[in-house]
């Protein structure tokens, strides 16, 4: 009994940071058309942000513990606009004309540049900024403990994941997406300023992906290699779900989250395998994902 | 296309015979010591572990090279002859680690190499060690294997202490301390070093307190950084005691979330490596945490002229604690200096590197840590004791130390020659010397 | 009495709400040229890729020489003797005119092409050469396709439907997207090419001067269904064909050579 | 017919000139070599693939059971004979290819490469999980024999070297024939268009099947050189960024030609041992800088160069 609603809440908890961290890359997937290697590595910038401005704000001692959290934000925003905006007007630009596997590519340079860029700017040493995980406090249920800084983290992905939604499918600018989702040209003829829309909608992943980073920090001791660590994860529960769809990612953590949780529960042995397990049987059964649009080509 | 190849395949030749040509300018015959040194720049080991060391590798070889270590060091550089490092990153894969190797030894000529915190490294090492006689000294990989597959080792040896003893030390420990002992459960890292630490774990506590129950064994993927369900699980099989060898990032993690959640509240917990973020804790870890340092390194290590230099010098250049990778890379290097001045090579000249074997076999040294004895593995593994203590924070001054530290001589944790970790478990510690 | 080469059985095929084709119910003879009329979405691609196995029909029959070869792959179906070209020439856009016939000529010798044996052999390279003679664009022979005008791309097309030796060829809208001075040159070029391997034709068309001149029938389409099949004389008559196909046939001439060419 | 052609008396010329070089490079400049030599080989994998319009981010997954067929077959099967060992190799890797190739054929773009990282990354999860494998640490190749003759020391790294040029420069000889083939020009057409492939009455899912295959026997004798050369294997092997160095090689050489792999990865293996020297905290971002002027301004790879550079001159 115990066990049975561990595995549901911590395949919550593990499902929701799983969505943080995916929701970014379907995005910009879902929008551009981009397969970004080098997320990993905005994640792992927001949570180095997150921790550096945090650990400063703590180590000057006085001032409210509660403003911490304002600070993981604005890092994460902070630090999302900045590469972004870098990444996007600087170098990808100049590559939409390329076929996606290339973007692929591309990205996978950016990671390994990104990674010792974050390695020379932070250093190696682990940051440590536990103060937001222990300010929450925690709750018991029964036998079990849990943080309230996580619980709270299921809180946060839902918000994003709604937020994300209703602005692809309730707003006119996500109608406008769609258009650009669905035809290029024809958005283009229609008078969309694609270039825009790019940049915008590679600013708003990348942002995600920084602030799944930061809101992580706080939880982890941030260090070097955190970034690789997370792509084939998130790519795993974007493939599940459907490369470029909100809902797929939301699915996709949750079926990749709660596996993970029973096998941990029940056979840690093949904890290692459940991710790629689930990713391989999902692709063989529906190769396009579970949300995923494959179009037959017309001819 | 066809005729490109007339003018690629001479580029190619010519190019690497242009290097082949380079390579003795690269590697000046300065007359200074030169030493490979090879640990984790970049990765998830690089903070705990790689930065550490080389610190103390840096803080060593300049005040050798001042002359500034107290006795018996005080002899400047190595047998008087400057040092020079050459730094190695060691992330990449044992391939790439064999590749560098090969560099070090026959382009850049280094004298001896020191370094290796993988244990897969350090296995695929070994045999190119030998095979280009090079003298080479591992001073944190922890893999039993080391000695078991190169028997007849001539130019290895190891500094640091077999894995099996952190493990041997922390059931001793457990059981001397007289807690509650009915059920242990585990968490490890899920590859060698975690595989290997709890079989030699769960085997030493079986035979100190039989009957001893495991509550569960959770293997989560090296580097995962987030352990909700692996916490939750190991709560919910209530064990007595924790046992986990996470190091680095992971284990700060693991710590940070578990007492978040009050897994460590009413239960030992053993980390063998913790001790490498004492400093680091800041009161996030509760106190009673049982911590390891790997041997008598960083926090457990002695107090004598060479360690309290050591820390002094240390601090005044990283300002903060040495913590015992820097300890090890520090007792890797005196050990270094120790063979090769016992050589008798005049001073102010390089002993040949058979000699430098042939001495550093079976040799005693003063070191940070006391005094070592390389008195395993027929003479090329270092033979010393382990010590575990609790962590204890002092929230006014906001320092932590540690609370009843129990030491164990070499002979009481270490497997005689002849019998590996595993088997010597096994027997019941035949031959072990506690007192 | 000739015999059937291509017949169909109450072919049905809807996608969603919207009927592609309604009971079809056609039989073409061998030697025959037949043209097929019709606005857009009338169903006439649809039944050209019922026939060639790139659809499947939602329900009927389809006989290649009298055998069923509804379930069949396209390429089983072409190996039995019916090829077709496509309305936007389907080439390799980043190989040269001359490799996309050496390609086809490979294709042509067996599913299994040899792992060691030259793609550029001789005998091949001759072959490839008749070819772009007989269909008159030696001229592009080592351009690359993408820079090849549209006319001779669907030449090259039709021409690499031919290369199998089909006993039956279907033409998709073989002049869409080619400008008016080129459209009756290329027609010409294709039926000697058609008549001098004395292959059976199906061909649609929007252009209905081009129908007029090569076809010995007409098959028109309305929203999925015949409304008309007969002498062209005939079926140009037939009022039918005149309110709901022709006006809007040439209606549509224009923005279907636009769309080919995007 | 057994008329070279220019590539062909080029690829000999080469081989002859190495193998004399072999002798007269200093020891860790061959070795280099010969694990540049090794890893050329599992990129002409990955290359063969892209010119069929696939990227393999697994090819790992072939070069690690090579490896490991060898360090296998050595410690457990008592196999030590190279020939015998490579040969096992490949034959595990083209009966895994044969399995999975079923399904992998299936997909494309980057379904297909991410599905490839998968099944690359199943396999290093189940050796990581194998202690009697040595977990991630590994374990060491046995020596080998050379029909027979059990060379030692430098004299075994000079005899690998040896005959990994020989190996990868008859391996060329068969890929240039391939690449020149009809097979070949196949491939090259479904990249451009399937559907008119499907339409010549031949099956691209067949062909690409094979090309797998042979893609996944060549990385397997790359990976059992390199075995059987470092003395040592480990999960490494199959682990995706083993496997995105090879795409990284495959595109930094371009897929043009026979020769540009083997080219490029000497290069890779010097560029990376220098960025490592001059910049032992910052050698991937030069990497990553390296892939990224490759991808802009030669986006054919360095061959491009070498061919331009001919089209000037002529």
């Amino acid at each position: 009994m115990t066990t049975l609603y561990a595995i549901l809440i911590d395949g919550m908890i593990y499902a929701s940071w799983l969505f943080l961290v995916a929701a970014g890359l379907t995005v910009i997937y879902g929008v551009m058309r981009i397969l970004n290697m080098a997320h990993g590595s905005f994640y792992s910038i927001g949570a180095y942000s997150g921790a550096s401005l945090v650990g400063w704000y703590f180590a000057g001692g006085d001032g409210a513990p509660y403003w911490s959290y304002l600070l993981l934000l604005g890092a994460a925003l902070a630090a999302g606009l900045f590469i972004g905006l870098l990444v996007e007007q600087g170098l990808l630009q100049f590559m939409y004309k390329r076929d996606e596997i290339l973007m692929v590519i591309i990205t996978y340079a950016l990671l390994l540049i990104l990674e010792d860029a974050t390695k020379l700017i932070f250093g190696v040493d682990p940051y440590f900024t536990y103060q937001p995980y222990s300010l929450l406090g925690r709750s018991s249920f029964g036998e079990l403990t849990f943080a309230n800084y996580d619980l709270a983290l299921i809180a946060v992905s839902v918000l994003i994941g709604a937020a994300c939604w209703l602005v692809l499918n309730r707003t006119n600018r996500g109608k406008v997406l769609r258009a650009v989702i669905q035809d290029r040209e024809i958005a283009v003829a229609m008078g969309v300023n694609v270039k825009l829309m790019f940049a915008a909608t590679f600013v708003v992943g990348t942002t995600l992906g920084a602030l799944a980073g930061a809101l992580t920090a706080p939880a982890i001791s941030v260090s070097p290699g955190i970034g690789v660590e997370v792509i084939v994860l998130a790519f795993a529960v974007v493939v599940v779900g459907g490369l470029g769809s909100i809902e797929g990612a939301i699915v996709g953590a949750l079926l990749v989250g709660l596996t993970r949780s029973v096998a941990v529960h029940l056979a840690p042995q093949i904890e290692l395998f459940v991710i790629y397990g689930v990713m391989s049987l999902v692709l063989a059964v529906r190769p396009q994902g579970l949300f995923g649009r494959n179009l037959a080509r017309k001819i | 296309m066809r005729r490109t190849t007339s003018r690629i395949v001479p580029t190619a030749v010519a190019l690497a015979a242009s290097l082949a040509f380079a390579a003795p300018a690269l590697a000046a015959d300065n007359g200074k010591f030169r030493i490979g040194v090879v640990t984790f720049l970049s990765g998830g080991a690089a903070g705990p572990f790689g930065v550490p060391s080389l610190n103390g590798a840096k803080v060593l070889v300049d005040a050798l090279n001042e002359g500034k270590l107290p006795a018996p060091y005080n002899l400047k550089g190595i047998n008087g002859v400057e040092i020079e490092t050459v730094i190695v990153d060691e992330n990449g894969g044992a391939t790439k680690q064999v590749e560098e190797f090969r560099n070090l030894a026959e382009r850049h000529k280094v004298d001896a190499v020191i370094g290796y915190i993988s244990s897969g490294d350090c296995l695929a090492i070994a045999p190119v060690a030998e095979e280009l006689k090079m003298p080479t000294v591992f001073f944190d990989c922890g893999t039993s294997r080391l000695f078991e597959e190169n028997k007849a080792p001539t130019y290895v040896f190891r500094t640091g202490l077999d894995a099996a003893i952190d493990n041997i030390g922390a059931a001793r420990y457990l059981v001397d301390s007289g807690r509650k002992l009915d059920s242990v459960a585990s968490i490890q890292q899920n590859y060698a070093w975690g595989h290997d630490s709890w079989a030699d774990f769960s085997a030493a506590i079986q035979q100190l307190k039989p009957g001893v129950k495991v509550a569960t064994e959770q293997l989560p993927k090296l580097f995962q950084g987030q352990y909700g369900a692996e916490i939750s699980a190991i709560s919910v099989s209530r064990p007595d005691v924790i046992h986990s060898s996470f190091w680095g990032g992971d284990m700060e993690a693991l710590v940070l979330q578990g007492a978040a959640r009050g897994l460590f509240d009413k239960r030992a917990a053993v980390l063998t490596c913790g001790e490498s973020a004492l400093d680091r804790f800041k009161g996030q870890a509760p106190n009673g945490l049982i911590l390891g340092a790997r041997g008598p390194f960083g926090a457990f290590a002695p107090q004598n002229p060479l360690s309290d230099w050591f820390r002094t010098a240390y601090r005044g250049k990283n300002e903060i604690e040495p913590t015992y990778p820097a300890f090890k890379m520090a007792q890797a290097i005196l050990g270094l200096k120790a063979a090769v001045e016992k050589t008798g090579a005049k001073p102010g000249t390089i002993p040949a590197k058979e000699a430098v074997a042939k001495s550093f076999k079976g040799l005693n040294f003063e070191s940070v840590s006391g005094t070592v004895q390389m008195a395993r593995a027929g003479g090329h593994q270092a033979l010393q004791g382990i010590a575990y203590g609790e962590y204890s924070f002092d929230a006014k001054s906001g320092k932590a130390t540690l609370a009843n530290v129990r030491h164990y001589s070499g002979e009481c944790v270490t497997p005689p020659d002849g019998t590996t970790a595993a088997v010597w478990i096994k027997a019941g510690f035949p031959g072990a010397q506690c007192k | 009495m000739s015999t059937a080469i291509l017949e169909t059985r109450g072919l049905n095929r809807s996608f969603g709400a919207v009927t592609a084709a309604r009971d079809l119910n056609v039989r073409i003879d061998t030697g025959e040229v037949v043209g097929v009329i019709g606005s857009n979405g009338a169903g006439k691609t649809t039944f050209i890729n019922m026939v060639t196995g790139y659809l499947p029909p939602s329900s009927g029959e389809i006989l290649f020489e009298g055998r069923s070869i509804v379930g069949q792959k396209p390429r089983q179906i072409i190996r039995s003797g019916m090829t077709r070209s496509f309305q936007v020439a389907q080439l390799f856009p980043e190989l040269t005119v001359l490799d996309n016939l050496l390609i086809a000529l490979v294709a042509a010798e067996g599913p299994r092409p040899s792992f060691f044996g030259g793609l550029r052999s001789r005998e091949r390279i001759r072959r490839a050469d008749e070819i772009l003679d007989e269909f008159g664009v030696v001229r592009y022979r080592d351009t690359v396709v993408r820079t090849v005008p549209q006319g001779a791309r669907k030449l090259v097309d039709i021409a690499m439907a031919l290369i199998g030796k089909p006993r039956m060829l279907l033409l998709d809208e073989p002049t869409s997207g080619v400008s008016v001075e080129e459209k009756f040159p290329l027609m010409d070029t294709v039926m000697a090419a058609v008549r001098q391997h004395g292959v059976t034709v199906l061909f649609v068309e929007h252009d209905m001067e081009i129908v007029e001149r090569y076809v010995s029938r007409v098959l028109a389409f309305y929203s999925g269904e015949i409304i008309s099949d007969g002498q062209p004389a005939a079926v140009f008559a037939d009022s039918r064909v005149q309110e709901l196909v022709i006006g809007h046939g040439h209606g549509h001439v224009t923005p279907a050579s636009q769309r080919s060419a995007a | 017919m057994l008329r070279l052609d220019k590539t062909e008396t080029w690829l000999l010329a080469a081989t002859v000139i190495l193998l004399t070089a072999g002798f007269l490079l200093p020891s860790w400049l061959t070795f280099i070599l010969t694990l540049a030599f090794a890893k050329a080989l599992v990129v002409q994998g990955v290359v063969i693939q892209m010119r069929a319009g696939l990227v393999s981010f697994g090819q790992g997954l072939f070069f690690c059971i090579g490896g490991y067929a060898v360090g296998m077959g050595g410690a457990f099967l008592d196999v030590h004979d190279v020939f015998a060992l490579i040969g096992l190799g490949v034959a595990v890797a083209v009966g895994v290819a044969a399995i999975i190739g079923l399904l992998m054929t299936r997909y494309r773009d980057i379904f297909f490469a991410m599905l490839s990282l998968a099944l690359s990354m199943i396999l290093f999860g189940v050796i990581v999980k194998n202690p009697t494998l040595g977990s991630t640490d590994g374990f060491n190749v046995h020596a080998p024999t050379l029909l027979g003759w059990a060379p030692q020391g430098q004299e075994q790294k000079l005899a690998i070297f040896v005959l990994t040029v020989l190996i990868a420069g008859g391996l060329a000889l068969a890929l240039n024939r391939y690449m020149k083939s009809g097979l070949g020009g196949v491939n090259e057409a479904i990249k451009e268009n399937e559907i008119r492939v499907e339409f010549l009455g031949l099956s691209p899912r067949w062909i690409l099947y094979a090309n797998y295959l042979f893609a996944a026997g060549i990385s397997a004798v790359g990976g059992a050189l390199t075995a059987l050369a470092t003395g040592h294997v480990d999960p490494e092997m199959a682990f995706w960024t083993t496997s995105g160095e090879f795409v990284f090689i495959a595109l930094l050489g371009g897929t043009t030609h026979v020769a540009a792999p083997f080219v490029a990865a000497v290069l890779f293996a010097l560029v990376r041992t220098y960025a490592l020297e001059l910049a032992p905290h910052s050698w991937q971002m030069i990497l990553g800088f390296v892939l990224l002027a490759i991808i802009i301004f030669l986006p054919k790879g360095l061959w491009s160069l070498v061919a331009g550079k001919r089209r000037a001159a002529a």
